[in-house]
């Protein structure tokens, strides 16, 4: 019994003596292995943008998803491991939906955010009364972007089930230095013009590639036209643009 | 799948239509029931025992549906067994009334019992505890239960007194068994007795043909039969 | 320690070679260390004290109760980790509620320790849970009148005149042993219960503590509760003013 | 640091009889910011510092709202804080739907202390992971508790948790009399500021970003300022700035320094810096 | 039974409804709605008690009237309560008026096989900061309208509200326009009306009159200076605001 | 509400449609009132207890009911306790089946003692009493299944007098007299003229005698009643309930009382 208990073999519950849980730290890790993306704030409305790692010509690059609709006020970039995200992201169009249904409203922006991140922790929590549903922690970050009530909103959630507000972020390998550069460049009166070419300057700057329209892809959420991701007419005026 | 009618199943029940009894006296209970088991109105057996043993010194009368009484009496015999062993001493009549009653309450929809609990312990000498349908739980210091004893209510309320002996006691039971037997069809045969006291359980017996006599009735018209009616057939009923 | 680095000691479900136990073993360190716990079965009740550790100014006095109420007449106190204490109290209450739910009426005590003995017993056969780090008294007057038992983490339950556990049990015991406490009344017996825990008690090595105290007996009318405030005190300062007396 | 054994999981006790998943579940509140609770004979006062992992991100909710009577402040890991909060907020209109009664103060940290036990007692589960204070008024007054991982709690007169709290103890333990004397609900918010300010990083101030001050008593509902509300409060401070003598300070605080990189990989504990403090699992009092 | 023959034990129904009488109403203004109740409880020919509230302020710009069965309208105010306050946990905000209405209904249809035996009217501001009154049946069909009556003596009181607030079947004067909200004087003035025309002629409706009124943020009071024995349920004069007006109604 | 403006002005349970203009097929069935059907069978009360009456007076409340259980029309059991103190400020009165009165005596004593033993000192008060009796009956009711008695819930704490009533359905009201059962009918129009107006005046004697005045009455007039009943008293001392104790009545004018009509001998 005894043997099969290493340091190596930690349970996805057990506490560091400093008391941090080993496997929520490594989850934070693996997003660190994903692709860079990029949510900036604006008062029109959230930008967000992915980089697309295109490993082979045979692939078709649209099918990549990173970015997808939760709602029609509600969008969600993401990094890490892609497959985790399916279930979030399905959970917040199913907990939105249902918001809708029972209150003839938009769900908030935070509250949808906040039920994501309720999942988060049910790997080891098991919360009224259920069984825990996941063995491990997600190994994604989230960038949820919308717009309710109280305006355009960006929310960054991590495998903790931590959620934190962000006028930006990057997240993913190139994050650090993403990160530095919006901190260096965002400001409150910025447009949502200028949030596009923020954006698609921050994952130029971190990308291997060459940046051109096959490899990124560009969403927004306004207060007018909701959730879209911009077609590749407008990204490659975009990029032409910038 | 067979469907079955209950309503036909339970109209071929076998049913204690019944006279029981007990009574408390200082140093004990007398219970006591007559031995009628009717099917409808077929007497399936004339000398059964309705006085079943839940525990040393704890009987049970029961009246109502025989198979329910009967798995009742079983249940909580069992109890009463586990209850000993564990606490290492004899129940106490209350404790068995309490897992009479218990049973009785929880499965009301589903029982037709009416149960009578008497016995003796060491808490509280004798006592006698009352389960009527419903499963509600009544201590008195008589209890009659069953089809005959509507019949016999006044004749306690007028007969009982406290502070009887054993013998008085056993009277009183004997004489009203008799009474309820001669006026509810639906019991009759032989009168069975216990006396539980403390030192233990003496059983007592009434053959049907020597039972206590009372007044039989005759047929007064057919010795004066020039009376005239006295009462017409739609007069007012007092109840 | 040879148990230690051998790997029979990781779970309540492994014997050493020895046939030792020795999570069990290690369940009964974590109630070793911890403040005492002391009953006393006396001719007309029970009375049961805590030696209860203050480890800042900040705590509110009288408030974070260590003895507490299974039943109307059914008191506890316990020793080792509180948590685990509340646990098994809980579990006590259950089994009450259990057996009156059938008996309609409470169960002697020596039946709820046995039903408790067996759950605490439970703990120490599997290696997914862990025994209960906490010896427990627990004290009545029932039927047969008063009585006192002892539940350790091992499972195991004996009957008591006078029980202890906890870091001051062996001074403790000696001081019942001393005792005639057949023929102590309740009241006496708070006095002296007051007196053993102040002695127990080290006050080179520990910190501050508050004496917690609880009765059962006629003068309850048969219902566990705090000893009064003004007895309390009362018993308190004797055995201070005693335990001065002893040291002069 | 020596890796033993004994450590793994919750269901395994130490040669002496320590729960170590259950002191390192402890240590998890050391890494969050830290919190305040004081009581005085009508009101109690949960003041708590928020972090921000980054500049352009949010600060983190210290301070949850249970019941109008009730509300806790969080050291350690917030979703578990979520769980127990959800939890108490269930307990408290269970107690409105059964019996028509707000939840009593301590039927409601005692639920979760129970809850706590249990998962350390299981292999599979892990203790909380996070402190609370909580706060509440009802029908026999004011009261503060601290709620620990290890299933204990405690009814204080003041409390403090998460990193550095020892020096708003200290603060409390030398005003304890002022504080229980106090009658305005103001003045026991700005002793409740002057605690949380003595825990603060060197180069760090109390703002109204930062800061979350709430109240709960006698005739105030439970209520919590943030952002711009508790700026009336931080003027009522004679400095924003952590005043107090370095030399007497019992903590260490070379960690400190450390917080700003510590930040990064702390978001799940609400922000971080990590102090290794005199607190071992509770066995006792 | 009283024979002992435990042959054919009786069956009789439970009938797990009741109705206890009262009457509701709910107007709408432009900036401002109305809802009231009489206070009384009966079952049958018994009054029960005279005072048994049937309107409910659920937040600052929403209140709840219900009537019908007392048993199912209590349960389900506390129900409605929970939600809201859950609503306000989740969310950190007051559940908006229309939000409100429509959980009501996904409440009162969950229940369509065991239906509360409840007629709901919710009267409140709406987000844009207009008054709405939302009518229900007991399973959940809602809909918004200016006024609705319900309850024991709806059909005495729907009819004066069809002719007062909708003008039926009055005669225009030529070149005169119909207003499509009444001042608030004149709606308290008809709900007035309603419950004491009500309690003359019907046995189950009297006691006490409760009239709610909500008005829009930062809507004056006027219209209710004149009114005695205002009471403002509100802490804050800023937001929407709630008050009640209590009456006396006939006790006979 | 009802959106078929045809069947307004009719009295209820009969919302019979002579017009057929319902565009429902399942609308009304004529006669039929769907609230009306109840969805299983269950049972019925076996051994009854009858009226409870409680006022309200200056020092807390008084209650009276009287100490039979009838089976039918028999009066099975003449000494019977049918008022119940729950903890120390409340009391609770009882009719209908008393089984199911039992059972509540049963939970509502459990519920005291997981109070007692969480040892926070805080007792139920009549109001909590009451609240979580409702939520009991309200459940069963819910359940096709219910507790069948209606149930009268009086006490004082911390200086408040409180009474209520709930029945099986989870109806409740409170007021300041109640009654259940026929005294609903016969002894509260007694006891709101007795009492309304005079709550805060009432003396502990004067309640006392209202209650065995309207006891008397109903004795005479209900007949499933006994002379023999108790009194039930929560002031700041705690609850009190008496011993049983007999009505006096009067029956002596009867004796010149002849036949129905002209008969004179």
């Amino acid at each position: 019994m005894f043997l099969t208990r290493s340091e190596y073999d930690r349970g996805v519950n057990t506490f560091s003596p400093e008391g941090r849980l080993f496997q929520v730290e490594y989850a934070i890790e693996a997003i660190k292995l994903g692709s860079t993306t990029v949510g900036v704030c604006t008062q029109e409305g959230v930008v967000l943008a992915v980089e697309k790692r295109v490993q082979s010509p045979l692939l078709e690059s649209s099918s990549i998803e990173k970015i997808m609709e939760i709602d029609r006020h509600l969008g969600c970039a993401m990094s890490g491991l892609i497959a985790d995200a399916r279930t979030m992201i399905d959970h917040a169009r199913v907990t939105s939906q249902n918001h809708a249904f029972t209150y003839d409203e938009k769900i908030k922006v935070e509250s949808a955010t906040q039920a994501v991140c309720d999942l988060a922790l049910r790997f080891g929590e098991s919360v009224h009364d259920e069984e825990a549903m996941m063995s491990r922690p997600f190994g994604v970050a989230l960038l949820i972007a919308g717009v309710d009530e109280n305006g355009p909103q960006l929310y960054h959630t991590d495998p903790s089930g931590t959620f934190v507000r962000y006028e930006a972020k990057a997240v993913g390998s190139g994050s650090e230095a993403a990160q530095s550069e919006l901190q260096d460049k965002w400001h409150k009166q910025m447009t949502l013009k200028e949030a596009h070419v923020l954006t698609l300057r921050v994952l130029k700057q971190v990308m291997e590639e060459k940046l051109d329209y096959h490899n990124v892809q560009l969403a927004q959420v306004t207060s007018d036209k909701g959730f879209e991701i911009l077609d590749e007419v407008r990204l490659k005026a975009l990029i032409e643009d910038m | 799948m067979q469907t079955v009618d209950m309503q036909q199943l339970k109209s071929g029940e076998v049913n204690l239509g019944t006279s029981i009894m007990a009574v408390q006296f200082k140093d004990g209970v007398v219970v006591g029931a007559d031995s009628r088991t009717t099917t409808g109105s077929y007497i399936a057996n004339r000398v059964t025992d309705k006085l079943t043993h839940v525990h040393d010194r704890i009987y049970c009368c029961r009246s109502g549906s025989a198979a329910d009484t009967q798995a009742i009496a079983d249940m909580v015999h069992y109890h009463l067994q586990i209850h000993a062993q564990q606490s290492g001493g004899r129940p106490t009549v209350l404790t068995a009334a309490n897992v009479f009653q218990k049973l009785c309450y929880e499965n009301k929809d589903a029982l037709s019992a009416g149960i009578i609990v008497a016995g003796w312990d060491k808490e509280t000498g004798p006592s006698v505890y009352n389960i009527p349908l419903g499963g509600g739980l009544f201590r008195q210091p008589w209890a009659i239960g069953g089809s005959g004893s509507t019949y016999v209510y006044g004749y306690c309320d007028a007969t009982y007194q406290d502070g009887w002996g054993r013998d008085e006691t056993i009277n009183f039971v004997k004489n009203t068994l008799a009474l309820a037997m001669s006026r509810d069809g639906s019991s009759g045969g032989v009168i069975r007795m216990c006396v539980i006291t403390e030192d233990g359980v003496e059983r007592l017996f009434v053959p049907g043909n020597e039972l206590p006599k009372f007044w039989e009735g005759e047929e007064v018209l057919s010795k004066s039969s020039n009376r005239t009616r006295e009462f017409t057939d739609d007069m007012a009923i007092e109840v | 320690m040879t148990s230690i680095g051998t790997g029979y000691d990781l779970s309540a479900s492994t014997y050493s070679p020895d046939g030792r136990i020795f999570q069990v073993e290690y369940a009964n360190k974590a109630v070793e260390n911890s403040g005492t716990a002391i009953g006393l079965r006396v001719k007309d009740g029970i009375v049961l004290a805590v030696e209860k550790l203050i480890h800042s100014k900040l705590l509110v006095p009288d408030s974070n109760r260590r003895i507490q109420t299974i039943d109307r007449s059914v008191g506890m106190a316990s020793s080792g980790l509180l948590a685990d204490g509340r646990q098994i109290a809980n579990r006590a209450r259950d089994e009450s509620y259990s057996y009156r739910d059938v008996y309609k009426e409470s169960p002697p005590l020596k039946e709820l320790v046995q039903r408790m003995g067996l759950y605490v017993q439970a703990y120490t056969l599997y290696s997914s849970v862990r025994p209960f780090g906490c010896s427990t008294i627990l004290g009545a007057i029932d039927k047969s009148g008063p009585v006192l038992y002892i539940i350790e983490p091992s499972g195991v339950a004996y009957g008591y005149h006078g029980a202890a556990v906890g870091k001051g049990r062996q001074l403790a015991k000696t001081e019942l042993e001393k005792l005639k406490l057949s023929e102590l009344t309740t009241r006496e017996a708070v006095f002296e219960a007051a007196r053993i825990i102040h002695l127990v008690h080290d006050d080179a090595k520990e910190k501050e503590f508050e004496l917690e105290m609880s009765w059962i007996g006629a003068e309850t009318n048969g219902l566990h509760l705090p000893v009064p405030k003004d007895l309390l005190e009362e018993a308190d300062k004797k055995a201070r003013d005693a335990l001065e007396d002893y040291d002069e | 640091m020596f890796r033993n054994n004994y450590d793994n999981d919750s269901v395994t006790y130490s040669p002496t009889g320590r729960l170590f998943q259950v002191e390192y579940a402890l240590e998890a509140i050391k890494q969050g910011s830290a919190a305040v609770g004081l009581v005085s004979k009508k009101d109690v006062v949960l003041v708590a510092l928020k972090r921000n992992a980054e500049e352009l991100g949010s600060y983190q909710k210290k301070l949850i709202k249970v019941d109008d009577h009730m509300g806790i402040a969080l050291a350690g890991l917030a979703p578990d804080a979520r769980v127990l909060s959800n939890f108490l907020r269930k307990q408290a209109m269970n107690s409105k739907m059964i019996f028509n009664r707000p939840l009593l103060t301590s039927k409601a940290v005692y639920s979760i202390a129970d809850k706590a036990q249990e998962n350390t007692q299981s292999y599979g589960s892990r203790p909380y992971g996070v402190g609370l204070l909580v706060a509440g008024y009802d029908e026999s007054g004011a009261h503060l508790y601290e709620f620990q991982p290890s299933g204990s709690v405690l009814e204080y007169f003041g409390a403090a948790i998460g990193a550095r709290s020892q020096a708003a103890r200290t603060y409390l333990e030398r005003n304890l009399e002022t504080i229980r004397e106090t009658e305005s609900p103001e003045e026991l918010i700005v002793h409740g500021l002057n605690a949380l300010r003595d825990t603060l990083p060197q180069d760090v101030e109390l703002t109204y970003r930062n800061t979350s001050v709430s109240i709960v008593g006698k005739e105030t509902k439970y209520t919590i300022y943030d952002d711009e509300d508790v700026q009336q409060w931080l003027d009522k401070l004679d400095s924003v700035s952590n005043a107090r003598n370095r030399d007497d300070d019992d903590d260490d605080d070379e960690n400190a320094d450390n917080e700003q990189q510590d930040n990064q990989q702390d978001q799940q504990q609400e922000g971080g810096d990590s102090n290794n403090n005199e607190d071992r699992m509770e066995t006792d009092e | 039974m009283p024979d002992g023959s435990f042959a054919h034990p009786q069956q009789r129904q439970f009938n797990p409804y009741s109705e206890n009488g009262g009457t509701i109403l709910a107007i709408a203004g432009a900036d401002f709605s109305v809802i009231a109740g009489d206070t009384r409880q009966s079952e049958g020919y018994s009054i029960q008690t005279r005072y048994a509230p049937k309107v409910f302020r659920l937040t600052d710009r929403a209140v709840l009237a219900v009537n019908g069965f007392a048993a199912d309208g209590n349960v389900f105010v506390k129900k409605v309560k929970q939600r809201l306050e859950w609503y306000r946990h989740a969310h950190a905000k007051d559940m908006p008026l229309r939000a409100i209405a429509r959980m009501i209904q996904t409440m009162l249809y969950a229940q369509r096989f065991f239906p509360y035996y409840v007629y709901n009217i919710l009267g409140g501001i709406e987000e844009d900061g207009s008054g709405a009154v939302y009518s229900f049946d007991p399973v959940g069909s809602y809909e918004r309208e200016a006024c609705r009556a319900a309850g024991a003596a709806q059909s005495l009181v729907q009819p004066f509200l069809d002719n007062q607030i909708y003008f039926k079947n009055q005669q225009s004067l030529p070149g005169q326009s119909r207003p499509l909200h009444l001042p608030l004087p004149e709606v308290l003035s008809i709900v007035i009306d309603s419950f004491t025309s009500a309690t003359e002629r019907h046995i189950e409706v009297g006691d006490g009159l409760e009239m709610y009124v909500v008005l829009a943020k930062g809507r004056s009071i006027q219209g209710l200076e004149s009114f005695r024995g205002v009471q403002e349920l509100t802490p804050n004069p800023d937001g929407d605001r709630v008050f009640v007006i209590r009456r006396e109604l006939k006790k006979d | 509400m009802d959106h078929f403006p045809t069947s307004w002005g009719r009295q209820r349970n009969d919302a019979y449609d002579a017009y057929n203009t319902y565009p429902l097929h399942q609308r009304p069935n004529p006669g039929h009132d769907a609230f009306a059907d109840s969805v299983q069978h269950t049972q019925q009360p076996i051994v009854t207890g009858t009226s409870v009456l409680a006022i309200v007076y200056k020092d807390g409340i008084m209650m009276a009911a009287d100490t039979l259980a009838s089976y039918g029309s028999l009066a099975r059991f003449k000494s019977i306790q049918r008022l119940h103190s729950v903890g120390t400020s409340t009391v609770i009165g009882a009719s209908g089946d008393m089984s199911d009165f039992q059972y509540l005596q049963s939970i509502l004593d459990e519920l005291i003692i997981s109070e007692f033993t969480e040892g926070d000192k805080h007792e139920l008060g009549p109001e909590e009493i009451h609240e979580y009796l409702s939520r009991v009956m309200y459940g069963r009711r819910s359940k096709m299944n219910p507790l069948w008695n209606s149930l009268l819930v009086g006490g004082k704490k911390d200086g408040k007098r409180f009474l209520a009533y709930v029945d099986l359905l989870g109806t409740t009201y409170t007021a300041s007299t109640l009654a259940t059962g026929y005294g609903a009918y016969i002894a509260l129009p007694l006891l709101r003229t007795a009492v309304e107006g005079r709550e805060n005046d009432l003396t502990e004697e004067e309640a006392r005698k209202i209650l065995e005045e309207s006891m008397r009455v109903l004795y005479y007039r209900d007949a499933r009643s006994l002379d023999k009943y108790q009194i039930a008293i929560v002031n700041d001392e705690g609850v009190t309930i008496s011993e049983p104790q007999k009505l006096v009545t009067s029956w002596g004018f009867a004796e010149g009382i002849r036949g129905y009509g002209a008969q004179t001998q």
